[in-house]
């Protein structure tokens, strides 16, 4: 009875397969398009950059006192980003939830993606790029800078370690059914797929090592986003001087994630024609996910903003009142309500769980989430503890120049761009996953 | 404000260049401040300042400044010095130096600025009588003080006591001098004070006494200097702690680093070489 | 009520503990009942003498009966958010403890406020909360949130029982009284599916809300003092980290219950080794993450070092202040625990619970410390004092009342077991008939592989 | 005659040097360059010594401390500063003088002179605000390559050859007193190296703030801005010694903070600053508004 089963021709797994590797053949006009557009957005932000290392900083709209500006925010909106990795190939993976199976490389993908381009942003945000190995030089672990240095690295490492490992049994599918593509990727599924034929063995190493590394990836993802929240509540600065940021940055990191996700489904199962396996139901279930964590994030939320509200200390509360009523309150309550409250609201019920609903939906986070990083670092730094006189009034300000905003733009085309030639190079939902799953769930269900 | 400044600076420049060819007429006034100054090594020297009004007034740097000594039938040149960017000159006078005296013992120094095309001339006259001013340190159980005895040297180096001579007591500080007190001689030439019960000294608690007789006008100035233990040592620094603030961390943080980052990166070591024996296993 | 065999066995197992006691029960008993009575002397002392005869004074304003308030609310979380959410998740083991969690549930929610009663300088103006209540006050907002909650897991437990008191009302006992009061709870069940459906949505709901509510009954606690300017509690990471800290110590409270049960009610068969481990596997958990937040709320304020909260800081690592309760407290209570779990040869039901007994010492400590010597740094300085005034000791009176408290608890406990079976009687079979599922399904799993592996190999030789 | 010479040395005369001159000279060490040697290579200085006495020094020995020998401090000392708040006009020359040794362009100043008012009811006043040079630095804390450090003798530098652009320690510093190099420079002239005691030539891309002069420091000088105040408001001293001075009048520190009520801005931070203030009592210039922006 096994045997007729599992042999080779077993129509369930011949289909996917078929389906899975379809778009690593096909190479269409759209595609091309799309990769040409993102490519010039890069090269513009490239020269914009060009420009900053020529005249300075000065290019952009920092100045003494706001000395952080959109680098910052969208380093670390690209950091929370990367979190989505290890929330699905550990988080999810570890406490057996089956259903997000397809969405693990996906994940992994997007977190590789965006891990590369923060640690790109932050090189751009610095006076002096040229000096950067003076942080390997001379370094000081007692600065938080060095801790995020180091942590990103290690997350950097982890996240293509588990990329790859998971990788490992497709690209040996890929190597024996992939023929029809370039030679180089013929021979990067054959180098990388690493002698893999399947044997017990092999799948008991496998299954251990990605078992360690997903218990693995949990504390150091919490790290690299506590850390990072940590630039900020190191210092005394209203609205960072904070023990909660923590935890809120991590909380809000999974909700950005899971949002990611989503808008990455939509768009990958219409670009790869994948609606059978990045199904409605997944869709429904990452609804549930993301009201979950909204939730999570909105308790975070409430607490970083209560306390000080109630107290109103001094310059906090002259912080506090400035993000409620005054020059930054537009922002911040459509960050709030439209990232925030009014998704919870709209995906609690069923009609608001299907898959274009949740695409506007996720949109809203994910620019939610950006404005408040903004809204994080930038008001802040405007509320010093000794006011701000007798300086020019482009210190009183902060409104980002055309090169911040190029250099932002390109930092997220260069995000896509990595994640479109990693789709384009491996089979974007795991094979050899799917296969093991459905066997597992077919056995006892027989009985 | 920088650029301003220097801006200024170079316009005072150019009128005075410009005026001092046109017009001998238009020449600015000069002050010469001359003052006698005998340190504690007994080393007597003359410090003369030169300034000029501009449109207020200001040293006058690169000035020849002429050095004589005069008594009422004789006048002899004793050097020609230029002055500094403050304006200033110093003249050591030395066993060398032709110095005439009066009967009781007064030496007289005029000091004269040429001038020039810009500036007026301007001389200036200064007579002192020599003194010495040492210093005394007295404890007597708790009581600690300080006793300056000043005394006139007489034309055949007859020493006499001075009475009625403002002495002050200083303390030496990094910048300056602190003020501890001042006290009129005696008789005896003597004058004492008492040493202030809580003063910081150095690393031995080793206190510097200035003493002084101030732009006198018979004795010029004329300092002394002791040295005394009576300060409270001073803690000092050699090393900041190893702490958040300094450039090496604290070792409990080092080590943290160490295990967490080894205890991470070993299970990817760990890992990689799981991929090397998927790799060879078959 | 139709029962089936192993229905009616359990039923049978319980309804004969229910009816009787044991000599040492009765020990037990009146050990407990010397120990509440104990309270209640302590508690007319304090009601005569008034609050002098506690150790708080005009700096240290709060004592440990608020860190018992906040550590009776904090076990009340065993069964709101881990029966809640287990029941939410429809995670199949959880029958047989999830009754033990919901009792412990309510009667910590009902003996923690009691604490803050005894804190009350002027109980007798107790209405004056309702006459004057200002909602503007965090103190009103614990009120209402308690109370709610209080009401809320009653109903909750109530909602679980039902079908166990229509099991009950069917029973034969002696006494007819159990079965008038049962046939009045059990509001004519009688398990037909209209019923079913109707007790499951309720059940549902009140779970759904019950989280919320605990989440924010600990979160209001928590702003008690986070919305203070005092040092070492003018942070915002509070409510989270009070939330976390309450799940901890109730989950480690949950194991000592079963084992305590397990023990004495003999219910080997019922509480099994899976439950303990699934639970420990859960403390573990969260107490990485409580740690977390531990690290978090002292590291930012470390490296900060704001003068205030370096002085709070300082007097917690001083070995001469609190030093060593801190090291007990954060880091005793929360490593051995995880790294007892974590190693799978020291995982056995006895270890799990001895850690989970540390735990909640731990987390008792925890809260003292808390309050305690943020208290004793206020942002003046403390001059012109008798040392009373400057440093806190508990009296015998606030200690006689902690332990009643505790026994109190162990009472009430004892009598709800002695109304209600403390393992649900419908379904109590299938923990252990789910682990041994999971058990033979992993095994099928695997024998599959090897089979499938050694296929394969047959296949090429076959090619070759 | 000679010509004249404008000489483009640090060391500035100031007017206020000629008149406490008689006073200060034996104890300031004065530096009096010979003009006789100006051609030779090792150029010879004539220096009247702290001990009273003549000397010559190569010119090459006082030029600023190396980047390493930088970073160690004047040993034995303890810099701090005391501000007079009750007799700060806002006369701005501190700025001007601090401006004009750093080489500095208006638009960042180290010095800002901020119009301060404690609570609506009671007066503003001014309050000269510099580097606090912090015993417990919030900006070297978070320093991630060690760029600006705390020295021994209690001064906070900078070493803006190692900084690479963070911007971190401006984040940090709850007292805003660091300035960006945003974009290029104004170029600067030194004849000298660069060390972080001058910070000259000031660089792109890096932080800099007031240094408390070590260079002056270090020829036993006080800072510029102190002996540029007209009305006397900026002590400078070493803590260790206990006495400061405003270049004109020498006081116990202790005694000065004693007698006055001197206080640190925002000590509860924990930053333990090295400037201490003296409230604006019994002032001695009534407070009069200036517009914003001055820098006359």
């Amino acid at each position: 009875m096994m045997k007729n089963e599992h042999t080779l021709a077993d129509p369930f797994n011949e289909k996917v397969e078929k389906d899975l590797l379809a778009h690593l053949t096909s190479n269409r006009r759209k595609g091309r398009i799309f990769v040409f557009v993102l490519i010039a957005i890069i090269l513009v932000g490239l020269f914009a950059y060009y420009r900053q290392l020529r005249y300075g900083l000065i290019v952009t709209a920092m100045r003494d006192y706001t000395s952080w500006g959109v680098y910052i925010a969208n380093f670390v909106f690209l950091v929370a980003i990367s979190l989505v990795g290890s929330l699905f190939s550990s988080i999810l993976k570890l406490s057996k939830a089956t259903w997000s199976t397809p969405l693990t490389r996906i994940s992994e993908i997007i977190a590789i993606a965006a891990i590369m381009c923060a640690s790109i942003i932050i090189i751009v945000d610095m006076g002096r790029p040229d000096r950067f190995f003076n942080v390997l030089i001379h370094g000081r672990i007692q600065s938080p800078i060095i801790w995020d240095v180091i942590i990103i690295t290690t997350y950097l490492t982890i996240s293509l370690l588990l990329l790859y490992i998971s990788l490992i049994p497709d690209l040996a599918i890929c190597r024996d059914k992939v023929k029809n593509v370039a030679k180089w990727k013929r021979w990067v599924y054959k180098v990388f797929s690493i002698n893999w034929h399947g044997t017990p063995e092999q799948y008991k190493i496998l299954h251990k090592i990605s078992f360690t590394l997903s218990v693995m990836v949990i504390p150091v993802a919490f790290a690299i986003h506590t850390v990072t929240s940590w630039l900020f509540s190191t210092t005394w600065r209203p609205g960072w001087d904070s023990t909660n940021l923590g935890p809120y940055f991590v909380s809000g990191a999974l909700m950005a994630g899971a949002a990611v996700i989503i808008v990455a489904m939509y768009f990958i199962r219409i670009a790869l024609n994948l609606k059978e396996y990045l199904n409605d139901k997944l869709f429904d279930h990452m609804g549930k996910l993301l009201v979950m964590l909204s939730l999570v994030y909105l308790y975070f939320n409430i607490n970083e903003y209560l306390g000080p509200a109630f107290k109103m200390v001094g310059v906090e509360g002259e912080h506090i009142i400035e993000l409620f009523f005054g020059k930054y309150a537009g922002m911040y309550w459509m960050v709030q309500i439209f990232g925030l409250i009014l998704p919870i609201v709209v995906m609690i019920f069923k009609w608001g769980r299907r898959p274009l609903p949740m695409l506007v939906l996720s949109f809203m986070i994910l620019l939610g989430a950006w404005f408040k990083r903004f809204l994080i670092v930038i008001p802040s730094l405007q509320h010093p503890y000794l006011p701000i006189q007798d300086v020019d009034e482009s210190y009183r300000h902060y409104i980002p120049t055309w090169e911040e905003w190029a250099i932002t733009c390109a930092s997220f085309a260069a995000v896509l761009l990595i994640i479109t030639f990693l789709i384009r190079l491996f089979p974007v939902i795991p094979i050899w996953e799917l296969k093991e799953e459905k066997e597992s769930n077919s056995k006892p269900n027989q009985k | 404000m920088n650029n301003l400044f220097k801006y200024i600076l170079f316009g005072f420049m150019a009128l005075i260049f410009a005026t001092g060819d046109i017009s001998a007429q238009g020449k600015k006034t000069t002050r010469l401040q001359v003052e006698y100054y005998k340190n504690h090594d007994k080393m007597e020297m003359l410090i003369a300042t030169l300034i000029a009004k501009e449109r207020r007034y200001v040293p006058l740097a690169g000035a020849m400044i002429r050095f004589y000594s005069v008594n009422d039938t004789s006048k002899a040149l004793l050097e020609e010095l230029v002055t500094n960017d403050e304006g200033k000159v110093v003249l050591k006078i030395n066993d060398n130096s032709k110095i005439f005296y009066d009967p009781s013992g007064i030496m007289t120094f005029e000091v004269e600025y040429g001038g020039n095309s810009s500036y007026k001339s301007v001389q200036r006259q200064i007579s002192v009588k020599r003194a010495n001013l040492d210093v005394f340190f007295f404890q007597k159980d708790s009581i600690k003080s300080i006793e300056v005895n000043a005394s006139e040297i007489g034309p055949d180096n007859l020493i006499t006591p001075i009475q009625g001579l403002h002495v002050r007591f200083y303390i030496k500080g990094t910048f300056s001098l602190l003020d501890i007190g001042k006290e009129k001689t005696d008789q005896y030439g003597n004058a004492r004070i008492d040493f202030p019960v809580y003063m910081p000294g150095d690393t031995a608690g080793v206190i510097k006494i200035v003493v002084k007789i101030e732009d006198d006008d018979d004795y010029g100035t004329i300092e002394s200097r002791g040295e005394i233990n009576w300060g409270i040592p001073v803690k000092v620094i050699k090393k900041e702690r190893r702490g958040l603030g300094d450039t090496d961390a604290p070792l409990w943080m080092v080590y943290t680093l160490i295990i967490l980052l080894s205890a991470v990166w070993f299970h990817y070591l760990y890992v990689i070489y799981m991929i090397i024996k998927i790799k060879l296993a078959r | 009520m139709e029962l089936d065999q192993k229905a009616t066995r359990t039923l049978n197992f319980f309804t004969a503990q229910m009816v009787t006691i044991s000599r040492y029960g009765i020990i037990r008993l009146a050990v407990l009942l010397i120990f509440v009575l104990g309270g209640l002397y302590a508690l007319i002392v304090q009601i005569v003498k008034g609050h002098i005869v506690t150790g708080m004074r005009d700096n240290v304003v709060w004592g440990i009966y608020i860190a018992n308030f906040i550590f009776f609310i904090g076990i009340s979380y065993a069964g709101a958010l881990i029966s809640g959410i287990l029941h939410l998740l429809r995670v199949k083991w959880r029958t047989p403890i999830i009754r033990i969690a919901e009792i412990i549930t309510i009667v910590s929610t009902l003996i923690g406020p009691a604490y803050i009663l005894l804190c009350m300088g002027r109980l007798d103006r107790l209405h004056h909360l309702a006459l004057y209540g200002r909602i503007q006050s965090p103190i009103i907002w614990d009120v209402l949130a308690i109370s709610t909650y209080l009401i809320g897991s009653i109903i909750f437990l109530y909602l679980a029982c039902i079908r166990d008191l229509a099991a009950l009302r069917d029973y034969p006992f002696k006494n007819k009284w159990r079965n008038k009061i049962y046939r009045f709870l059990a509001v004519d069940f009688n398990d037909n599916t209209k019923q079913n459906r109707y007790l499951n949505r309720a059940l549902d709901i009140m779970s759904a809300i019950i989280i919320p509510l605990a989440v924010l009954v600990h979160s209001v606690l928590a702003w008690i003092f986070g919305m203070t300017l005092r040092p070492g509690w003018h942070s915002t990471i509070f409510a989270p980290y009070f939330v976390v800290a309450a799940v901890f110590s109730g989950t480690g409270v949950l194991i000592i219950a079963m084992w305590v049960f397990r023990r004495y009610y003999k219910l080997e068969s019922y509480i099994t080794k899976i439950h303990f481990n699934y639970l420990g596997i859960m403390l573990m958990i969260l107490g990485a993450l409580y740690a977390y937040f531990t690290f978090s709320e002292y590291l930012t304020s470390w490296y900060g070092s704001e003068t205030w909260d370096m002085e709070v800081l300082y007097k917690l690592f001083d070995p001469e202040e609190y030093w060593w309760w801190f090291f007990f407290a954060a880091i005793i209570g929360v490593v051995l625990p995880i790294i007892v779990i974590l190693i799978p040869k020291f995982r056995t039901i006895n270890s799990i619970t001895a850690v989970s007994v540390i735990a909640v010492l731990a987390l008792w400590v925890k809260r003292y410390l808390i309050i305690i010597p943020t208290l004793e740094t206020p942002l003046l300085p403390l001059q012109d004092l008798r040392p009373e005034y400057i440093h806190y000791q508990p009296t015998m009176i606030e200690w006689l009342l902690t332990f009643s408290g505790v026994a109190l608890f162990c009472l009430i406990f004892f009598l709800f077991s002695k109304f209600i079976p403390i393992i649900p009687i419908i379904k109590a079979e299938e923990g252990k008939n789910y682990a041994q599922l999971r058990k033979t399904v992993m095994e099928r799993i695997i024998k599959r592989k090897l089979k499938e592996t050694k296929m394969k190999e047959s296949q090429k030789i076959e090619h070759l | 005659m000679k010509k004249r010479k404008i000489k483009q040395s640090r060391r500035k005369f100031f007017a206020k040097t000629i008149t406490a001159a008689a006073g200060a000279i034996g104890g300031i060490g004065l530096t009096a360059h010979s003009c006789k040697s100006k051609s030779e290579e090792h150029e010879k200085v004539t220096l009247l010594s702290q001990d009273g006495k003549l000397v010559q020094v190569d010119k090459a020995a006082i030029t600023p401390a190396s980047p390493a020998e930088a970073r160690k401090g004047i040993p034995g000392k303890h810099f701090v500063m005391v501000v007079d708040l009750s007799r700060c006009r806002n006369a701005r020359k501190c700025i001007k003088a601090c401006d004009h040794h750093h080489q500095l362009t208006p638009d960042r100043p180290y010095i800002k002179v901020l119009r301060m008012q404690d609570n609506p009811a009671s007066s503003p006043y001014w309050m000269p605000k510099k580097c606090f040079h912090c015993d417990n630095p919030p900006c070297v804390k978070v320093c991630p390559v060690g760029a600006t450090f705390k020295r021994t003798d209690g001064l906070v530098l900078i070493d803006n050859h190692r900084c690479i652009g963070c911007r971190f320690c401006m984040a940090a510093c709850p007292y805003s007193a660091r300035v960006f190099n945003w974009g290029k420079p104004k170029p600067q002239k030194t004849n000298h190296p660069y060390s972080p005691e001058t910070s000259i030539p000031s660089q792109i891309g890096t932080v800099e703030k007031c240094d408390f002069c070590p260079d002056m420091l270090r020829q036993n000088k006080v800072p510029h801005c102190i002996s540029a105040c007209p009305n006397g408001a900026l002590y400078f001293g070493d803590q260790n010694s206990d006495s400061v001075t405003n270049g004109s009048e020498t006081v116990r520190l202790s005694t000065l903070l004693r007698d006055k009520a001197g206080y640190r801005y925002l000590e509860e931070l924990g930053t333990q600053p090295n400037v201490y203030y003296l409230p604006p009592a019994n002032r001695l210039f009534p407070f009069k508004d200036a517009p914003e922006g001055q820098s006359s």
